[in-house]
């Protein structure tokens, strides 16, 4: 059967692409939009490596069709620093060191970014149980949950 | 975007938390991982992986597969020359190719469920898919075993009918799945025991854990008409993938160049080949680039893990709390090829002590599952975890605080070690004294809360390593390196040039370069990318501060030895002292093509003189004694770096080794059926450590210099995962009073043993 | 492989009911699009079901709330009201995967599923929900634990579909709450779940329970005996006691790679009481 | 004459001679005059060991010298994760 023609909006520009039914969304971003910055780590929602934002909500990109979005947002990675400025979670993982290997990071990122909309001020625990479905296998989470914390300082004083 | 940078001239950055070079590409998304790269005409590779956890392959029909449109390329063990069974140097490593050739595509006989049988090319993944289901492959089952216990009994079923014990003389009569029996220690063991008015005795078992990297293992090959070949991967060396894919295919290595992607994790697991030689052979016969990449199943059922193993204990001491007698037999499951790390699992079971009778055996034993990989300090965790466990029992014999028998028979400079040599300068009581410090420490606890401590040891290793500086004409400075950055080494490496040459650490841009950019490297692992690195980079500065020196005096008409390099600048010294204005690096390097051409320097070295690294683990848990969960309460562990170059991935390689431990520890296991199959094959059912599973884990940094480096650097990679499953049995043990022997301790075995002591029950 | 996205009911039902090979109802699509990946399912047409209106939306009706079976996890969590009256259930939805997971995953999909360790479904059953179906010959009410019949096995016909489910009207001294047990603290399948709903009189003694258990046989059970082994106390110690032997009485568990059969009993008389305590703290509480 | 112990299997090889007294300068020397008494060694000299001099580990170390009085453990090859 023919593919599917998709338009939606992808870090604020409309895109447009065709894909099959059981291509993913990961897929759709990875191999059609070359948006390789959302990651498959395992394709079963499990690893939270391929967190996206599908119309403010956070999903994992590998659970959602390609041929759902037709209409909706997404937010990536790549749409997460403006211009010539870092967010202040990318800017706080550089300082604290929360990434070692990287392949996590714009899972946590993405995922720390929704948690921060939602709740400006959260508590240690809230933010550990938020990123439960992020797996980071490098640095036992100590500096990321920290850089988060001081993130969400530094954004409720700005 | 340019990140801030934490340090400036002229302090050393060398002991700063400078922002890693890398850093702003891995969070906006731009880092190239193994999966990222992609080439035009690229096709989608796929394998076909066995069903069986043992089976003779009788015949492999890939006809209708090849014949279906869009299918470029089949390969199967007859695209792969079989190979002589002898020790061959890959990189420094040995190998076994003859092993090698049949764990990349099964030969004979299928050795476990999901290796690899075939693998196929084509012009899409539906394609791929398709394919595989057409390609016919006729199994005789054969019975499997994989319990390693099992697997050493005589009436076990063979996995390799031409494999006899090495290390028994005389050779045995049989061939067994015992592939070798390895022995250290010194003095007389029954001696030492006798003078022990104290001795524990304990079994141990530990399950197969896998190192767990997020990015699965990815390979895109190129190879043209005339055999060149181009790879991109991921792996923790790709001058060990170049060797071992020119070795398998018959290529001349200097016909084949990898490049190492961005790494999304290794701990050993991606130091050998899986997709790489498919990538190539199929590539090869398509005439099309190929690119194959493992799902998450594929990962845990054909790649890693370390050994599953059984583990005997005794250790003495006398009423003082001195170790007089020390054994310990070890058997390591290798799966299904020879090559456990059963060898240093002897070496380090005791290491940390000061005994004078110590014996260690061990056996690699192979059985039906995949091969295992190095992981974090391979074999010591095992060993270490049931020595560990041992102490503690012994220390509460004794009644003596678990720290204080340690300090007093720790090792310190001077110890000879249970493998043999002399140990140099060593903080391992300084680890001791580091935790025994801490508030943590004397921390009241509440009922069905515990404390345990542990210690552990590695080795770390040095190393061939080649690292080259270029001043450019601008005066900024560019870095190459061999050695794939798996957790900050660019950071590290320059900071180091940074200081050497004295110029800004902004100003210095280090790369990893491909087999064909750099000189021959090691790969990562052994905890030696840092410590060889560094060492390469300062020969390489050297050289540079030497022509730099040369020039300058040849401009200023001084001799030599009239010119010295000091932070950044070369000035005239002794009695033409401020004769000249000191010239910077930058300004020698605007008028390099005057003075005698480009500036650069190469350090090519075998670094020796790894300095070994302790550790000492304090942990709290909270048993539910309804439930038998077991919840980290709060952890701190100390360990020696020698010297930090960046604390913060310093800590950082603590933390996630600490981590790993907890997960080893209390959830992760493989778990396999009667039928000899992976029934967790993913990461919902192998559970690793979450975000909510672990409390901050605080990292104290201790600093005995290592009088063999330059800036007196230790490996620090590795030590962090093996006090942890014997800190945590040791905690539990101080909660319930219930020793556990067996890993991982989850909630099933923890509410069983309250229950048979009658402990379980409501909390008061 | 077919996608369809229909705007009514209707539509969906006929999509379902005419499809020539295996149909399959995409909600979340948390479990469906992971069995696809790892070729456990290849069906002929997905009927994607989020742009229906009444399967996406949480109204209140006759006192009692009827939720969409497409409304996800995270949504019913932001619903305060829903949340206030049945913080059992919201929960309980909650506790299924991540919070990735959450913002796809649905009391629908976490049903029709077919797995009797799924963690709504305990919570529902304790509550006494009542599934709206609609199918080919129109609509019917099916108590939710009728709706699950085995492992990946389900009462409703081809072309049928849960449209909604009814949550009654909370009588005065009413609460609910769910428990389940993993390995970790997060994004694991439950081990075992234990739902309890019950009413209090002013005295503190109960009135009226329900009793569920998830993970401790092929389906998720609903457990009249636990029910009236507390029901007439005030949840002393005695009655607690029976209410975990009555519990543990109603588990035929199996050993898997999850847990052991002993496991699981034991667990599940623990959960049950301390959810009950709970349903009870809430229930004194109006 | 350098102390030499040859650390675990090695001794099998050699007839349970753990111990040697050997005149050796630098590990090349110390193999070859190992292989002369030992001819049995060779392969696992070839196949990959280590060499502690005075307490320092060496690998792929053919050309370090060794002292009259130093203190030499063979012991088997070290690589890691």
């Amino acid at each position: 059967m023919a593919k599917h023609h998709v338009t939606a909006t992808v870090n604020g520009d409309a895109v447009e692409f065709l894909c099959e039914t059981e291509e993913t969304l990961l897929d759709v971003l990875r191999d059609t939009l070359h948006l390789t910055g959302s990651k498959e780590g395992c394709s079963s929602g499990d690893c939270g490596a391929c967190s996206v934002t599908l119309d403010g909500r956070l999903v994992c990109s590998c659970l959602v069709l390609g041929c759902e979005v037709a209409g909706r947002s997404i937010e990536t990675i790549e749409g997460m620093a403006t211009g010539e400025t870092l967010h202040p979670l990318q800017q706080k993982f550089l300082e604290h060191a929360a990434l070692q290997c990287g392949i996590c990071t714009p899972g946590f990122l993405v995922a720390s970014k929704a948690l921060l909309e939602r709740d400006p001020d959260p508590t240690e625990t809230e933010i550990r149980y938020w990123l439960a479905g992020n797996l980071c296998r490098c640095t036992g989470y100590d500096k990321i949950i920290k850089a988060v914390m001081d993130a969400a300082a530094e954004m409720r004083t700005s | 975007m340019q990140a801030k940078t934490s340090a400036a001239l002229p302090q050393s950055y060398v002991g700063t938390r400078t922002v890693r070079p890398d850093g702003v590409d891995k969070v906006t998304g731009r880092a190239r991982f193994g999966a990222d790269f992609n080439l035009p005409g690229q096709l989608v590779g796929r394998v076909l992986r066995s069903p069986h956890a043992h089976a003779r392959i009788l015949s492999i029909d890939t006809s209708k597969a090849e014949r279906l449109p869009g299918v470029k390329a089949v390969v199967t063990r007859d695209d792969f020359p079989d190979q002589s069974s002898e020790f061959i140097p890959a990189g420094e490593m040995m190998m076994n190719y003859r092993d090698v050739v049949r764990n990349v595509m099964a030969r004979e006989k299928a050795l476990y469920e999901g290796h690899a049988v075939a693998a196929v090319a084509a012009t899409s993944t539906a394609v791929a898919r398709r394919a595989l289901k057409l390609i016919d492959v006729q199994y005789e089952v054969l019975p499997h075993v994989i319990d390693v216990v099992d697997a050493m009994k005589p009436e076990a079923p063979l996995l390799h009918e031409d494999l006899y014990t090495a290390g028994v003389e005389p050779k045995p009569e049989r061939p067994s799945n015992i592939a070798k029996r390895v022995e250290i220690g010194h003095g007389d063991i029954e001696a030492g025991f006798a003078r022990a008015d104290v001795i524990v005795e304990r079994e141990f078992s530990t399950q197969p854990v896998h190192q767990g990297y997020i990015e699965p293992h990815a390979a895109l090959a190129s190879v043209s008409e005339d055999g060149a070949v181009e790879l991109w991967c991921t792996t923790q060396g790709h001058f060990i993938v170049r060797a071992h894919c020119a070795r398998l295919l018959g290529l001349d290595i200097g016909k084949v160049r990898v490049t190492a992607s961005e790494i999304g994790g290794g701990f050993g697991g991606k130091t050998v080949v899986y997709l790489e030689p498919l990538a190539v052979a199929l590539s090869r016969k398509a005439k099309r680039p190929v690119k194959l990449v493992m799902s998450r199943e594929e990962v845990f059922k054909a790649s890693g893990p370390t050994s599953g193993a059984r583990i005997k204990v005794k250790l003495g001491a006398t009423k003082a709390g001195k170790f007089t007698g020390a054994f310990a037999e070890l058997k390591y499951q290798a799966g299904a090829f020879q090559g456990s790390p059963v060898q240093p699992g002897t070496m380090c079971a005791f290491a940390p002590y000061d005994i004078e009778h110590v014996k260690v055996i061990g056996y690699d034993v192979v059985s039906n599952r995949p091969k295992v990989a190095a992981y974090r300090a391979p074999g010591a965790p095992i060993s270490e975890f049931a020595v560990e466990s041992v102490v503690d029992e012994l220390a509460k014999k004794l009644e003596i605080d678990p720290v204080e028998l340690r300090l007093q028979n720790a090792a310190r400079e001077g110890t000879k070690a249970a493998y043999g040599p002399k140990f140099g300068p060593i903080g391992l009581i300084d680890t001791l004294h580091a935790v025994e410090k801490t508030n943590h420490y004397t921390t009241p606890l509440e009922e069905w809360q515990g404390r345990g401590v542990a210690s552990g040891f590695w080795f770390n290793i040095g190393g061939e390593t080649c690292a080259s500086l270029t001043v450019n004409e601008d005066g900024t400075v560019s870095l190459m390196a061999g050695t794939p950055d798996i957790g900050g080494l660019r950071a590290s490496l320059a900071m180091v040039a940074a200081d050497e040459l004295g110029v800004p650490y902004d100003k210095v841009r280090p790369i990893i370069g491909d087999t064909g950019s750099v000189g021959y490297n090691f790969l990562t692992g052994g905890s030696r990318s840092a410590f060889s690195g560094s060492m390469a980079v300062v020969e390489a500065a050297k050289q540079i501060k030497a022509d730099l020196c040369t020039r300058a005096a040849k401009l200023w008409e001084l001799a030599p030895d009239q010119v010295a390099f000091e932070n950044g600048h070369v000035k005239p010294v002794g009695d033409t002292n401020g004769r000249h204005k000191p010239v910077s690096v930058a300004d020698l390097a605007k008028v390099a093509g005057k003075t005698g051409g480009p500036i650069g320097g190469v350090g090519r070295i075998n670094a020796q003189g790894a300095g070994p690294s302790f550790g000492t683990h304090l942990v709290d848990v909270e048993v539910d004694p309804e439930t038998g969960r077991v919840t980290i309460l709060r952890y701190t562990m100390a360990q020696d770096a020698g010297r930090a170059i960046h604390p913060s991935y310093v800590e950082g390689q603590y933390q996630g080794g600490a981590a790993q431990g907890i997960g080893w520890a209390l959830n992760e296991e493989y778990i396999y059926g009667a039928d000899g199959k992976l029934q967790n094959a993913g990461f919902l059912d192998y559970r690793m450590p979450v975000a909510s599973d672990v409390p901050m884990i605080d990292a104290i940094i201790v600093e005995v210099p290592n009088p063999r480096h330059p800036y007196g650097v230790r490996g620090v990679g590795e030590t962090p995962i093996v006090p942890p499953m014997a800190a945590i049995a040791n905690a539990i043990e101080n909660a319930t009073g219930i020793r556990f022997t067996e890993l991982p301790m989850s909630p099933p075995k923890v509410l069983k043993a309250l229950k048979e002591r009658g402990l379980n029950g409501v909390k008061a | 492989m077919r996608y369809e996205a229909p705007e009514t009911l209707d539509t969906a039902v006929a999509l379902l009911a005419g499809a020539r090979g295996d149909a399959r109802v995409l909600a979340g699509g948390t479990d469906l699009l992971v069995q696809m990946r790892y070729d456990i399912l290849d069906p002929e047409l997905i009927v994607d079901i989020k742009r229906i209106p009444e399967i996406r939306a949480v109204t209140e009706e006759e006192g009692g709330w009827r939720i969409g079976a497409a409304v996800t996890g995270a949504e019913l969590k932001e619903h305060a009201a829903l949340g206030r009256a049945w913080p059992g259930v919201v929960e309980a939805a909650n506790l299924i995967g991540s919070t990735q997971v959450q913002g796809r995953a649905t009391l629908g999909g976490n049903l029709c599923n077919g797995s009797p360790a799924a963690d709504s479904v305990p919570a529902l059953i304790a509550a006494g929900a009542i599934a709206s179906v609609a199918g080919p010959r129109g609509r019917r009410d099916v108590p939710v634990e009728d709706v699950m019949i085995g492992p990946r096995k389900l009462s409703l016909e081809r072309g049928e579909l849960v449209v909604s489910f009814l949550l009654p009207p909370r009588a005065k001294g009413s609460g609910d709450a769910y428990l389940r047990f993993i390995p970790r603290t997060e994004m694991d399948i439950a081990v075992v779940g234990a739902g309890v709903s019950l009413t209090a009189d002013d005295a503190g003694t109960i009135t009226r329970a329900r009793v569920s258990l998830g993970a401790v046989a092929e389906k998720v059970l609903l457990v009249p005996d636990a029910a009236q082994a507390i029901v007439g106390s005030r949840l002393d110690r005695a009655a607690q006691e029976r209410l975990e032997a009555a519990a543990r009485a109603a588990c035929r568990p199996i050993d898997d790679k999850r847990g052991t059969v002993e496991f699981r009993i034991e667990v599940a008389g623990v959960l049950t009481r301390r959810a009950a305590l709970i349903a009870l703290e809430r229930a004194r509480a109006r | 004459m350098a102390r030499v112990v040859l650390v675990g299997n090695l001794a099998q090889v050699t007839d349970g001679a753990g111990e040697l007294d050997l005149a050796a300068t630098s590990v090349q020397h110390l193999f070859q005059l190992l292989t002369e008494r030992h001819p049995a060694l060779a392969r696992h000299l070839e196949e990959g060991v280590a060499v502690a001099i005075d307490g320092q580990i060496y690998q792929d170390a053919l050309l370090e010298p060794i002292a009259p009085d130093s203190e030499v453990f063979i012991i088997p090859q070290i690589a890691g994760g």
